[in-house]
């Protein structure tokens, strides 16, 4: 199954996905996505003061792509400098994870926004400023009550 | 354990060895006796029926013969049944025709909101040609109120289409209710009966029905096949226009071995149904009954008992349908989700959201679909991934983090 | 003697254990490697390719397997080919569509007087709905001189659709030419290949062709699939409304089995098509000669040699040719008349009255077409059965007694 | 075959026609249909002095149904009076042949207005009145012509 919608890396990230979980007191948590397109990831960071990326670990409601998403995201960025995290697009999620289904091209759009979100989180908490980082747009909302 | 085995090596893949077949809303497989009886039309009767030597006698005899099966199965005549290719073409059918053949008398068609895309693409179509659709709300059941299409009914109204059951969440339809009261207002009354045929008692008329789609491959028939009843006395225009078969309003050279395949589908139906049903309804209940009790956040959707004995659709909270599928999936059960995800689409399935469900929770809606093969063991054991799967996902998924942390997200299910 | 021998013994009849089957125009049998190929998706492959679990696979694979296949026979990209449930509907579908899509450029369309009751029945349909069709003279062989069609294109022409090879009479039409009239023109050009799919080599790229209808059952394939080719770039809207399949433009559960089937056949005609062509080729031109030598007032319909390889159309003057057929059948011979008499109407076939036939010869011709596994021992077994039956048909017709005593009727064939 | 489309009497009266031929010098002929519907039948009678049909004979070009209902509207004829003769419709022919398919219906007609059409002839020829014949419509020609 899936075979022919979804690639190996696809599988292997969502039957086995890495870093799941949460960082007690992280430096940074991001969450994106809507319950209504059925897909929100949160993801954590643990950044220390060189601004590398120590750890990071994620929650997933959403799709196989996803949850293979958001893994091979926190898999590029874990080890990164911030600025070396910033760099990292849903392209290169995407192409990591050996291309997604057209229609699911967005989770990867939404993993490139958690880890942006989390750095937006940590930038705000710690007064400091990342250079090209925008405010994340999406966050966490029951938009269906706005509808 | 009780479950099917297969040896799946199609274009080199060797696949599972063993599989759980809970998608019978989606297909169904063909029965041994019906494969049996096509064999013959795929071999050595190849006539075609419009020929007219010995060999297209057979062809004809064989389509006839079906066509009485079929005809029988819900109390119709022979001659007001036609075959088509699939439920899909007779629902095109029967709501272009009547459409397009009314238009003098009117504009205005009722369906429900959670009819089939089939139905419902359909009448966008129509919508965008001048017709005038009414979309009736369904209670949280799935039920359409029969007061509703009563209310529904103007001056201009010229046909009524309700489903007879629902694809998704399995909820019977009060047809009978509806069908009188059409009759009562001398408006044309179309039922897609293509989950209904074969797997719940139908009588086109005790029922006051005018016209009825069916399908070949949700009833242990081949695929590629289907009908429609159009009740004596109702005259239909050709969508397929060409030769003269059908009684000249259905053309193209018969699909002989599939119309063999869905009389002999509805003779096994017209003999086992009853059987099927209550064994069905057991299973169903079991399952849905360990489902909601041993998997906390869950919620039956659909109608409790006017429900297709095959039906089982469950929303598990605080997860997303399609990774549930794909887990059981790797555990060789085969189900389906309520959200139309892969077809291209984000929305989550207009049935789900119809009965009042929030995205969220249709997002989380897989559908089991039993068969009358299915065994107590492949229920159990597909509960058992089920319990095992969700709670896998639960622990990834931050929407059941924030409720159980009483987050964000407060709002029960 | 080389006759197929089969028992045939459905529905308590005991048949005729020989056969010679000359009715190949209307439906051919199931190559056994079809029907292979089709079985696994009759048994354990029997998945829904919209669904997304592991039984969805296996038959999403065969479906694009045989897409490629079919596209490959006429030199498309899969993704230019639909699969329909027959010729009838890919006629439909592309007539249609291009017609009700293509309103506001324009409303005429441009047919010949031979074209199949698909595409001439779909043009009374499209006229009475306020479109303006030229139906096209043909030659005494039935060939559309591609000038006629330059001369027919107007500014309001959107549309020209030619058949590719004409049932009756086997004649080819001259695609190649109107192809490229078409497109200088910038018109939209469907063919109907329903006789050529598989029997002649076809190059849509090379022939300028933006639509084809194709059938499985006229080239060794199963009856209930078809296909039609749309040309990368043109935009057709669905005939058939509901589920997102065939790129949303095709709606309806897929008919796998009949898909593989399809695909088969056509993998098997791009293998075998040049050596079958040159037997029956030789076995026509033997046919042909000796009926035109060996039985008096007798007449070739159709053209010599634009001719599909496996087809014989004879005028025999004064019999009737429904009689002809039934003398024939009694001896295991299965051939069919140009006269549509059984399906109902009196008038004799249209195409041999295009082709300047007098009702009364028209009503005298016999179509006899042959396949891949036709023997000269079966083609010889015909003729001498012919012969016979036509000398007795002619001792009891008045026509023949009125010309020999050079009576009332001297008109000459 | 046409088991189905023609009943048994059909096909027998097709594969063994009874009275097929001429009759020389008769003493009415008649001949009906058109070659545009594919369907002319002529009929030979010999009439004696006492008004019985002695002998009949038929030839006719059509289909199955056209050659059985000559064949079988032959057989009721023969040894018959005229009035006898004149009293045989084409639903006696039909009934006789165990049923026609509704689009075969008009060859029974057609065997009927044979014999009437040699029946006149007979009339004409011998300046005799027969009660209850009125002239026949059709003819043989070729309607094409016309056209
Ligand atoms: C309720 C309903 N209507 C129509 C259809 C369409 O039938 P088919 O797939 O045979 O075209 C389906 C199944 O897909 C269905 O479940
Ligand atoms: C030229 C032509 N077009 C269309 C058709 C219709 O095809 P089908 O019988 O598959 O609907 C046929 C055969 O019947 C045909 O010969």
């Amino acid at each position: 199954m899936y075979d022919g919608v979804y690639s190996e890396e696809v599988m292997d990230h969502f039957t086995n996905p890495r870093n799941v979980g949460e960082i007690e007191n992280a430096s940074g948590v991001g969450t994106v996505g809507n319950a209504k397109c059925g897909d929100i990831m949160r993801i954590f960071l643990d950044i220390d003061e060189n601004h590398v990326i120590r750890d990071v670990k994620f929650k997933t409601f959403g799709c196989g792509a996803a949850v293979a998403s958001s893994s091979m995201a926190t898999e590029m960025v874990k080890g990164r400098t911030i600025d070396e995290a910033l760099q990292i697009t849903n392209k290169a999620v995407t192409k990591a994870l050996g291309g997604l289904p057209q229609v699911k091209l967005h989770c990867s759009l939404l993993a490139e926004q958690a880890i942006h979100a989390a750095l937006w989180d940590y930038a705000e908490k710690n007064g400091v400023a990342i250079e090209g980082l925008k405010k994340p747009k999406s966050d966490i909302g029951d938009h269906e009550d706005s509808e | 354990m009780s479950t099917q085995s297969i040896e799946i090596t199609v274009n080199g893949d060797k696949g599972m060895s063993k599989k759980i077949y809970l998608d019978n809303a989606a297909t169904t497989e063909v029965h041994p006796e019906v494969l049996e009886a096509m064999l013959p039309y795929l071999k050595d009767y190849y006539g075609n029926p419009s020929s007219i030597h010995g060999l297209a006698k057979y062809a004809r005899d064989a389509r006839e013969h079906a066509r009485a099966s079929v005809a029988e199965l819900i109390n119709a005549e022979p001659k007001e049944m036609y075959f088509t290719a699939g439920g899909t073409e007779s629902d095109n059918w029967a709501l272009k025709s009547v459409a397009f053949g009314n238009r003098s008398k009117g504009n205005h068609i009722v369906v429900s909101k959670i009819e089939h895309h089939a139905v419902m693409n359909t009448c966008d179509f129509l919508g965008k040609n001048g017709f005038d659709i009414t979309y009736l709300d369904v209670d949280e059941f799935g039920r359409v109120n029969p007061e509703d299409v009563r209310k529904a009914i103007g001056p201009e109204t010229i046909l009524i289409s309700i489903m007879y059951a629902n694809n998704e969440i399995g909820t019977i339809e009060p047809i009978c209710e509806i069908g009188k009261i059409a009759r009562e207002h001398g408006i044309l009354f179309h039922t897609d009966a293509v989950q209904a045929f074969g797997h719940v008692p139908i009588d086109v008329k005790a029922e006051n029905i005018d016209l009825l789609s069916a399908s070949g491959h949700k009833v242990y028939g081949p695929k590629g096949v289907g009908a429609l009843y159009v009740r004596d006395g109702v005259k239909l225009e050709p969508l397929m226009h060409g030769g003269a078969q059908e009684r000249g309003i259905r053309a193209g050279t018969e699909n002989v071995p599939g119309i063999v395949g869905m009389g002999k589908a509805a003779e096994i139906a017209k003999r086992g149904m009853g059987r099927d049903i209550v064994k069905e309804t057991e299973l169903r209940d079991h399952m849905i009954h360990r489902l909601l009790t041993e998997v906390p956040f869950t919620k039956l959707n659909g109608h409790r008992f006017e429900r297709l004995s095959g039906n089982v659709n469950i929303a598990f909270r605080f997860i997303e349908g399609e990774s549930l599928l794909m887990l059981l999936n790797h555990k060789g059960i085969f189900v389906s989700t309520g959200s139309a995800c892969a077809s291209g689409s984000l929305d989550p399935s207009h049935v789900l959201l119809a009965i009042g469900l929030k995205h969220e929770v249709a997002h989380g809606s897989v559908r089991f679909t039993l068969s009358y093969k299915t065994t107590e063991g492949e229920v159990d054991e597909a509960v058992d991934a089920v319990k095992e799967s969700v709670a896998r996902l639960r622990e990834m998924s931050p929407l059941y983090a924030d409720h159980i942390n009483n987050g964000i997200n407060k709002k029960e299910v």
